[in-house]
Order: C-alpha cells, then structure tokens, then sequence
C-alpha cells in the first residue's frame, strides 16, 4: 500500500485537508475572542493528522461518527467548508440551519453520522450504522472518532462489545489527547495503552502516533480492510495533544507550559511537510502555496458564511419531527 | 387505515379476538415481511420468544438476523438501533422491562429524539421503542414503573400506550411508518386480554385520542390498564345511575386533546386515571389542558385526579394493589365527583 | 435556621452580596469543614475548578480525596454515591451538565430514589446530586435541556431548584443533610448573578415556597432562571397597574402548595412560568393542584402556563432566546389574563 | 492458608451453608409452584459453592452487593432464614417488610447492600461502598456479585474502571453460569474468559472453577488479602451454572436437556462431600446430619415466616421518605 505522502497529488490533499482544519479553527478561535461568535467550541489544532490519517483511509461511501471536537473530522470527511462555518455563525446555511452549532454538525448525505455533543454518544451509533450496512449486505464501514476520556463511558463498552460479536464493520478510532477535560489518561486510566482495552472484546486493538498521518493512515486502512471483509471491529488508539484549552473557558491549570509547548514541537502538519520535502515529493514552493490556498479557502468560507441570512426561528416547532412522507 | 375503533375490548361482534401480545406479534411480522428494512432486536427475544412472550416465535420465522437478540446493554442497543436507522434502516428494540430505560435515556432522548431537530432536519431517526410497563405482577419497584410522563416531556419523541389488543396492532404499524422514533408502552397485565382485531386490521393512526364510551355525567380520561379499569368501574357507575364517558388518549405526545375538551365542556366533570404517581405525571397535562380551554367555564366540580401513590410500587400483593388505582377506587371517584357538584 | 428569604435577588440592604456560584462553593465548604463524611467528586471539579466554576478552590482547601476529579462516567460516578452513602458517607455529585443525569438515571431513579423504600427503611441515601440545567449559553439541544419535572415525578427523591444566591447556599446545606437522595438543579444562568446571603447565612429548609413578591391581580408561579424574569416582568407590570404575586416553589418534590393555592384564591388569576418544554412540565402540577382545590371556584381566568416550545434547545441565539420565556411574553401573558377575566 | 474442608468445624459450617441455599430454593420453587409464593423469582441451585466460597472468605464487617440471583449470597453472608422466607412470603416481619421481595433483600447491618432487580445496578454500588471504606480509613472489603450478563452493562465498565484507578477495595465477582438469561456467552462475549477484561483495567483476573467450594474461596481470599493491602481490586470470575431455568417462566429452550444434565453431575455440594469424606475430616454420618439439619433450618424458617403477619399497607405514603433525625 502506498502511504500518503508517496505522490505529490496525494500529498498535496492531504496537506492541504490538514492545513483547512488548522486554519478553519484558528479563524474560529480568532471569531470566538473577538465576539463574533457564540456559544461553545472546542479545537483540534495539532490533531489534525489524526483525523486527515484516518478519513483518507475511507471511501466516500463509509460513513464516520464524531465527537464534541469534531470539525477535523468533517472537513478530513469532505465537508463544505462554507456550510460549516455558516452552522457555526448560527445562518440558515449551514448544515443545521443553526439549530446545532459545532456540536451537532452532520452529512449524512456524505457519510458524516454527526459529531455530538455526548461524550461517547456516538460510538453505539456507530455500531448501529455497521450493523445496517451488514445487514443490508453492503460493505461499507464505518468509523467511530472518541476520546480518550469517552473510553470510560459505559457506551463504549456496550457498542465495542455489540460491534464484536457481530463482527461489525465498525473502527473504533480513540483519540487519546492525554486528557479528558482536565483529567489525564494517567489517573483516567490504571492502563498504559487505551488499545489494550481491546483484549476485552476479543478484537485487536492497536496504539499508533496520531500525529503521524501517514501512521495514521496505514493503521486505519489496515482496520479498514478488515472490517469490509467481514473480519469485524478494531480499536485504535491515535496518541496527539490539543494545543488550545478544552474550551473557551479553559485556563489549563491542569498541565505545565513546558509539556504543551513540547508537543506543539511536533506539529503534525510541519512534520508530515518536512517528510515529503525530504523525500522529494513536494518542494518549499509548493507545501507554501498549499498552505496559501488552504488560508485563502477558509477566508472563503469565513466571508460567504458571514454574508449569509441568519438562522429563522419561525418554523421551530414543525422542525421538531420529520413529516410522513410514504 | 381502519376507523378509530372505539368498542372496548372483549366484544366479539366485529369478528375475530385475539391477545394483545399475538396483535403486538401480528404486527411485528407484518411490517417485517412488507419491508425488509424493519427488523427487531432486544434481550431474550429470540428462541427465548421475549420475556412476557410477545415475540414468540418470529425467530423461526424470520431467523437470527432480523429477530436479533442481544446482550444485557440496553444503551448499546438502543443506540446501535439510532445508528441503523439513521443508515436506513428500521429497528424495533424490545426493552425488556421499560424500567431499563434508565439505562438507555442518553440514546433516547438526548440523541433519537434530537437529531432530527438538531441537525436541521438532514436527518430523519425511524425507530421504535417497545417497552412493557406497568405494576401487578408483583415484580417490585425497579420492574413495575409507569415513565411515560417523562417520555411525552421530551421533544422529538413520540409517546404510545396501547389500551386494546386493536390499538396494540395498529399503533405499532403507524409507529413503525413513522419517520420519527416513537416508544409504545405496552401494558403488562394487558398482553393476556384478548379484544377484538378484525382479519386484515391496519394502522390506527398517531396522534388520535379514542372515545371508548360517551356518557353524559362524568369525563374519565384514563391510559394504559385503567383504560379497561375505567370501563369496568362505567358498568357498575351506570347501575347507579351515574353516566360516564371513558376517553383514551392512546398517544400521549403529540396529544390529540380536542375530543377530551369537548367531552369535559359536555359533562362539567373530569376524572383523570393513571397507574403512574401523581407528582407530575401525565394528568396534570391533561388537566391543564382543561383548565387553559373554555372548558374550564363548564366545569361543575373541581378536576379530579386519581392516581398511583407516590410511592415506588412495592412487592407484597396487598401493597401493590393499594398502590395503584383499582375498579373500585375509580368508581368512589366518580361518586364524591358527582357529589362535589 | 434561617427565616424563608422572601427578597427578590440583588438588594443590597440586607449585607453581603455574593453570587451564586459561591454560596454554593460556601455550602460545600461549611458542610465539609462541620462534617468529615462530606465530600465532592464529579468530572473536573478539582484543580480545573469545575466547568462553571463552582467549586473553583475546594481542591486546594480540601485536597484531592475530598474534592475528588472523576473519570467520565456518570453512571458509575452517581452509581458509586449510592455505595458511599449507604456505607455511611455524604457524597455530593457534581453532575457537569444536568443532561448527562441521562446517562446516570439507573442509579438516581432505580437506585438512589427506591432503597430506602424497598429495604423496608432498613437503609438511607443520604446524597445529593448537583446539576446545571437551561438554556441561554449558545451550548444547544444536549447541554441546555431543563429536566426537573421528570425528576419530581420520581417517589424518593427530593427535587430543589435554587433560584437566589441565598437559596443556592440554604436549599444545599439542608440537601447535604438530609437523609435521603435530593437533586439540586441550579440554573447555569445564575451563577453570575448576585444576591444578599448575610455572613452566616445558613440553612433554608426544604419543602417550602417563598413568596418573592405579594400582589394583587395575578399570581405568577416561576422556577430557577424564570423567577428572576417574573420579578422583572413584575416592575413592568406594575408600571401598567398591574399588581402580581411572584412565587418560587423552590423545592418541587415534595411540593408545599399552600403558599400558591392561597395566593390563586386570592388573586383569581394563575400565570405559571417554566422554562422546560409545557408538555407534561413541572407546571402542569401546579395548574392540577390550583383545580383540584378550592381555588378553582375563585377563578377570574382560565389559568395560563408560559413555557418553553417543545422543541430541543437550538443553539442560534435568536432561536434559544424564542424557545424560552423571556421577560416580555411573561409581561404579555399577564396582560391577557387580565383581559380575559 | 487452610482450606475450607480442612477441618471438621469449618467443613461443616461450609456444608451447612451450601445445603441451606439448596433447601432454602427448593422451598420457595415448591411454594411457588403451589401458588403460595407471589411475584417473580431466580434460584441459584447449582450455584451454591459460588456464593459460600466468596462469603466465606470475608470478614463480618465486610460487604457485599447482590444480585436478582441473590438468595445465596445472602444466606451465606449470614442473612437470617426466617426473615428473608418472611420477605419472599410478603410479610411484615421480611427484611424489607414485603416491600422488596427476593430482588431486593438486605441487610446493611450485617454488610448485605442488597440484592438488585437491575443487572448490574450493584456494581458501581459496590464500589462506592470500597470508596467510603478507604475514606474512612478502614481496612474492610466488598465482595459486588454479578452475573454473566451483566459484564456487557456499561455500569461493570465504569465501576470496575473507578475502582482500578483509585485502588478501591473491591473484589468484581462474575459468576458466569454460562447464560445471561437465555443468551449463551458464546453468543454475547467474543472472548474465551470473562476475567480477561481485567486487562483493560490494569487490574488482576482470574478464572476460578465456581462449583469447587475450596478453590473459589481461595481465590477470593488471595484478592481479599490484596484489596485489604491497598493493593485495589480484582475481577474474579466464578464458572458454574444454573440448573433451574431463569426464572419462573422459562422453558429453557435455548440449551439442551443434556447440558443440564452434565452441569447436576457437578453437583458443587456432592462433590465437597466427597472430598471431605475422602480426606477423612467427616464421616458420612455427619454429612447426613449436616443435610438434616439445613432442611430442619429451613422447615423451622418457612414454618415462621408463614405464621408471622402479613406486611401493612397503612403506611405506604410515610415510608418513602427517611425522617430527618439529626
Ligand atoms: C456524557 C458527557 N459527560 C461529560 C461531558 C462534558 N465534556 C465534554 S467534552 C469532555 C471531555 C472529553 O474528553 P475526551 O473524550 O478525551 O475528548 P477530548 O475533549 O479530549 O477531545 C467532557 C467531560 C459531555 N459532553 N458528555
Ligand atoms: C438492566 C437490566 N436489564 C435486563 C434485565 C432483565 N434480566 C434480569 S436477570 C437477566 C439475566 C442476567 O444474566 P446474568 O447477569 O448472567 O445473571 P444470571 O441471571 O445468569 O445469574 C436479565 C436479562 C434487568 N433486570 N436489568
Ligand atoms: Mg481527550
Ligand atoms: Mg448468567
């Protein structure tokens, strides 16, 4: 199998998919603190290789499930940038006509089940979603994103449990980030490896370095070929670092300067760049103007969003159930 | 789609009687063997035929895949039931007593019931929750409560309790139809009655409250197994003299509270029956109802609610009948009603 | 004890003024230091401080074992209260946001609620559950939600919702000492806010409803955040000549009701406001009492409920704000009451 | 450390015990089946070396949770006969006074948290009772029972991750009887052996042959030395099985009539006797006097329970709630 930063097209998506997530958060971030946006959010910047790694290894038709943290995994997935950020700024453009915000963001046209705001809420209908597309004798998987600290929730344990003796299609993807909010893997877990929980369902779990995308990649498609041959679930443990707070009103008095500084030292998007200049793929001039375009893309999304009409609250109430149609 | 049938249960003139747990079965294997999308899962419903019987043999009939049981993990298997809905599919989920609800409210309320909302409505969620409630068998209080307040309290979900073997056929259709979930609430002590289900009786529709007697003095409005009750207590209250009418609201969300109204404006008086405690139970929804229409200008007496005590249902035969309400308990209702006015 | 504080929040007369947040960390504090069995676990409520701050500097003051972070696992967090307090400790949960009571509503309602009941009164639960309900912070349909009416439908469990700065302190220390299982929903939107709790301040007991504010044409019955929106909508109204009575049940289960039957009579004219959805809500107890008492032949107008929509929260702010009461429909409701009598 | 068939004294205590549990079932099938008894019941004939082999290794201040399965737990944690005959016949003189019946006996007193009607509802029970213990700075442990089944309940998950991580005194006993129900675990473990998923919590597992009164009782002693060091948790898992069906409406239809005969021909009780006997610390004569006297207790137990008054509904209201007292 060849690896993401083989070719220079392949590359090219890759880098440019990681440098959308990085930049489409920063301009979240930069909206939030200058009030221009409202409620919650939660980033995944120097997470990126994490979901990008592991969204390549798709087909368009697979489906993924996902987290609070999610909007790597969308965008790695293959969603509009502009819909996107329109949920997020509350218009009636966006992907939930402003009824859900970054929590809720879904395509299920696209295979993106959903983030959610529930820590571990998606990994049961993950298993769900395997367990239709075994049933409709389709061989489509799906991937299911949590974090380490969704891993202690009881849904976990049931859906890894459902997805194993079924033999379900499904990857259980942890991305272990070190923390749950505040409270490290260290005293979250009496366990080295989050893979190893995978021993108790009879599947093989494996830890791989989540800022690694071609890792990542190789892990997930590794599970992925499994999983369509009816092989059944894998865990994977991706281990990355979120550089920003937990949320907006985090003051990370839970960890020490030195150790997030270390781990922005490893910068997955600036390694994976690194490696395939070295390997000759791509040179400085074109790694530059990807990350241009990846600016210049979010830029895009950031102005058509922001002139777009905002969220209408005159249909709330027929908005609540799906009419009959047959 | 049949008629609002409205004879109680137990006549045999409209031709064929059978269990409610064979019209809940009935329409399990209609719906699966008209669209292979439906397909049932839960603990114990296989060869085991589900823990009150009600799926029976429909393992046998149409095998291991799509008579799915499962492990104890009612979360899971609730929300491995969201995800293949929302891939297509439409899972039945047999909660084996609807106390383990407990165990599955993030993935009923906080994911089936929202999604649709919550994502703008690219998303639809066709599910359905069954689920046995109720006391009388005298399984204690974890194994006999009556939840189906909170359920209708929650936006997105659709909330049915079946009274008659009919309605447990035709209701279980059009929620299997729906493209939203719905929880239907089957009564416990109801799977042994037997009522009448024509050959061929179809859906019965949501969101349609059934007159099952009309008299002239007295409104009850009753759910579940007080639907029956209040029919008996009608028989011996008509030997007094005292008319009343029996109202069933069947879908207890979306409410369909116009029939209720118009009865209570005719008779001035209303007796609300539940099984469930009064604190806050369904009721007071209908009371309020009442008193926020015109109705409430015609009432004769205060509103009268009879209810479960607010107390968890307790083992021993003697406590838990006194737990809840019983003929003779809606029959002296509906006296001191008559003579507060 | 304290005498029932009757001051609507943020008058200064009456001493200190603190905000919420920190009557309840100071509750926490005095119950910790008085007694040894008293501790806190929920998720980040150590060095982080908790998500909304509330127990900001106990981790310092009382260490880790006291202020006890916890994995994400509510169902074994609440599960693991029970355990405590039925081997003789006070455990106080921090449920990070009231919706995730979803997860953990084995253990509160089939657990916590029913031991003592169905042990015969051989055992206690002396525990208390803290959660954030409402909407109003942008945190959408799984973060906003308002659940007390299904928890005060719960036979065993006390239900308290806090909606001054000196209650917040008052209502929980008379939770941690009780010997039985009580939820405390405080409003994520009062955290911030202030009000008097002079040095001292103790216990407000619970089960008794204040009278926030005595009038003579409508009596408004508020809970949590709507409290304080009432009182506002009071100034309004009373600018127009409109005289109303603003009351705060504060502790929903079990509901002391004679304040509000007292006043209704009085007034003839019943606004309830909640923020939760009204289908099956907390306030539908309150219109059923009104009508079930004599209070109902005092009646000058239908009684009115302003709730939320049915609908989850959405998390555009234009459309949370439309899907909650808001100081102006409370104004509206109560003019048209007074138009419709 | 001696074994519980070692002495004379200790092996007929151990005897006692078992055959109290036997009797104590076959009186309540019996009242059952006559239609005297009320309401639902799960008997655990078959199971009974079990239950005494784990109580027995406990001191009397120790804990324990139950189970719906609960009866012999209890009796071998020392439950009086006559009040829990007296509970299950709904009177006023039961445990719970006719509130609870046979899913819900206790008895905190003597360390009985009680038994559960939800599967799995004891679990983060227990470990919370192992919490107030340590906080407490006492040395007890608690034993939490469980089923089979009742290992695929998120609750198990999170309790016995709790207890890992904090190193509480508990000992996770999982009583596999090889059905949760009516669904083997074949069917709903892709795993060999239950105690494996011991892994994923860092904690120690171990398989123990449920139907050897001796070996279960050491096992649980050696984690209950361990639990009382400080030394955390272990998950036991205890094989053995259920002879009767699950509960008094099965028709065991989803094992064969041989299985069941194969798992009587382990009777656990039979076989400690042989062993006693061989080893020469009892006579057969006092074995017989052993049964004797276990059927006496029970007889005496049924025979009071029944002539003790019916539990009261008077009071229903007031008995929700705990009077504050302090
Ligand atoms: C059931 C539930 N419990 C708690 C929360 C609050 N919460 C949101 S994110 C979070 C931390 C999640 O940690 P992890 O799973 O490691 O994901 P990460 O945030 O690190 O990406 C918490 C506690 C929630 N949203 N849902
Ligand atoms: C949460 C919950 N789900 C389902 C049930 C119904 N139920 C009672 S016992 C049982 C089987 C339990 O199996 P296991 O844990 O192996 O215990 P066993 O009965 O074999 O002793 C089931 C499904 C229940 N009581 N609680
Ligand atoms: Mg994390
Ligand atoms: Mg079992």
């Amino acid at each position: 199998m060849s690896k993401l930063g083989d070719d220079a097209t392949t590359a090219t998506r890759t880098l440019r998919t990681m440098w959308q997530i990085r930049r489409f958060e920063e301009a979240v971030d930069d909206l939030f603190a200058r009030g221009l946006m409202h409620g919650t959010m939660h980033l995944s910047i120097g997470q990126e290789a994490s979901a990008t790694g592991t969204c390549f290894a798709l087909r368009d038709d697979d489906a993924i499930t996902s987290t609070h943290r999610g909007h790597g995994h969308c965008i790695a997935k293959g969603a509009d940038l502009e819909r996107m950020m329109a949920e997020l700024l509350a218009k009636e453009t966006g992907y939930c006509r402003g009824r859900g915000g970054s929590m809720h963001i879904a395509d299920v046209a696209t295979g993106n089940l959903g983030a959610n705001g529930i820590v571990a809420g998606g990994i049961p209908i993950a298993a769900g979603a395997g367990l239709a597309y075994q049933l409709q004798g389709l061989d489509r998987v799906v991937v299911s994103f949590f974090g380490d600290g969704a891993a202690n929730e009881g849904a976990f344990h049931e859906a890894v449990n459902l997805a194993a003796i079924w033999k379900l299609p499904v990857i259980f993807l942890c991305e272990n980030n070190k923390y749950g909010m505040s409270f490290s893997t260290e005293k979250s877990f009496a366990i080295e490896n989050i893979a190893d929980r995978a021993v108790g369902y009879g599947i093989p779990g494996v830890t791989v370095d989540g800022n690694d995308v071609e890792a990542v990649n190789e892990v997930v498609a590794a599970a992925v070929e499994r999983a369509r041959n009816g092989e059944g679930p894998t865990l994977v443990e991706s281990v990355t670092y979120r550089w920003k707070g937990h949320s907006k009103s985090d003051k990370n008095l839970y960890r020490t300067k030195e150790e997030i500084s270390e781990w922005r030292d490893r910068d997955p998007i600036i390694r994976f760049e690194r490696s395939v200049v070295e390997r000759g793929v791509l040179d400085q001039a074109a790694i530059d103007a990807v990350r241009a375009q990846a600016t210049e893309d979010i830029r895009t999304a950031v102005r058509a969003a922001n002139a777009a009409p905002d969220a209408r609250p005159d249909d709330l109430l027929e908005a609540v159930f799906a009419p009959a149609t047959a | 789609m049949t008629a609002t049938p409205t004879a109680p249960a137990g006549t045999t003139d409209q031709g064929r009687v059978i269990t409610y747990s064979e019209a809940v079965r009935e329409a399990l294997a209609e719906a699966m063997s008209a669209d292979e999308r439906v397909f049932v899962l839960g603990e114990d419903i296989g060869v085991y035929g589900g823990a009150f019987g009600v799926t029976g043999d429909l393992y046998h009939r149409f095998g291991a895949e799509r008579v799915r049981d499962t492990p104890i993990s009612e979360l899971g298997i609730v929300g491995a039931a969201v995800g293949a809905a929302l891939a297509g599919m439409r899972p039945v989920v047999e909660i084996q007593f609807s106390d383990f609800t407990c165990q599955a409210m993030d993935q009923i309320v906080n994911q089936a019931a929202k999604i649709h909302f919550m994502l703008g409505g690219a998303a639809e969620v066709p599910m359905v929750l069954r689920a046995p409630l109720g006391s009388g068998t005298g399984a204690a209080a974890q194994h006999s409560q009556s939840l189906e307040a909170w359920f209708a309290h929650v936006p997105g979900l659709k909330v049915v309790m079946p009274a008659t073997a009919e309605d447990a056929k035709g209701l279980l259709l059009s929620a299997i139809d729906d493209p939203n979930p719905v929880i239907v609430l089957e009564h416990k002590l109801l799977y042994r009655t037997s009522g009448p289900v024509p050959e061929g009786a179809g859906r019965v529709p949501l969101g349609k409250t059934a007159v099952r007697r009309r008299g002239r003095d007295v409104t009850i409005v009753a759910t579940g197994v007080m639907v029956q009750r209040s029919l008996e207590a009608a028989e011996r209250l008509a030997a007094d003299g005292i008319d009343v009418s029996v109202i069933d609201p069947r879908t207890l969300s979306p409410l369909d509270d116009a029939p209720i109204l118009e009865d209570v404006s005719r008779t001035g008086r209303a007796l609300l029956v539940q099984e469930a405690p009064g604190h806050v139970g369904f009721t007071a929804e209908i009371a309020s109802r009442i008193v926020e229409s015109p109705a409430i200008y015609r009432l004769l007496a205060p509103i009268r609610r009879l209810s479960g005590l607010d107390v968890p249902i307790p083992y021993a035969p003697q406590l838990e009948t006194a737990a809840v309400p019983q003929v003779d308990g809606i029959v002296d209702a509906a006296r001191s009603l008559m003579k507060d006015s």
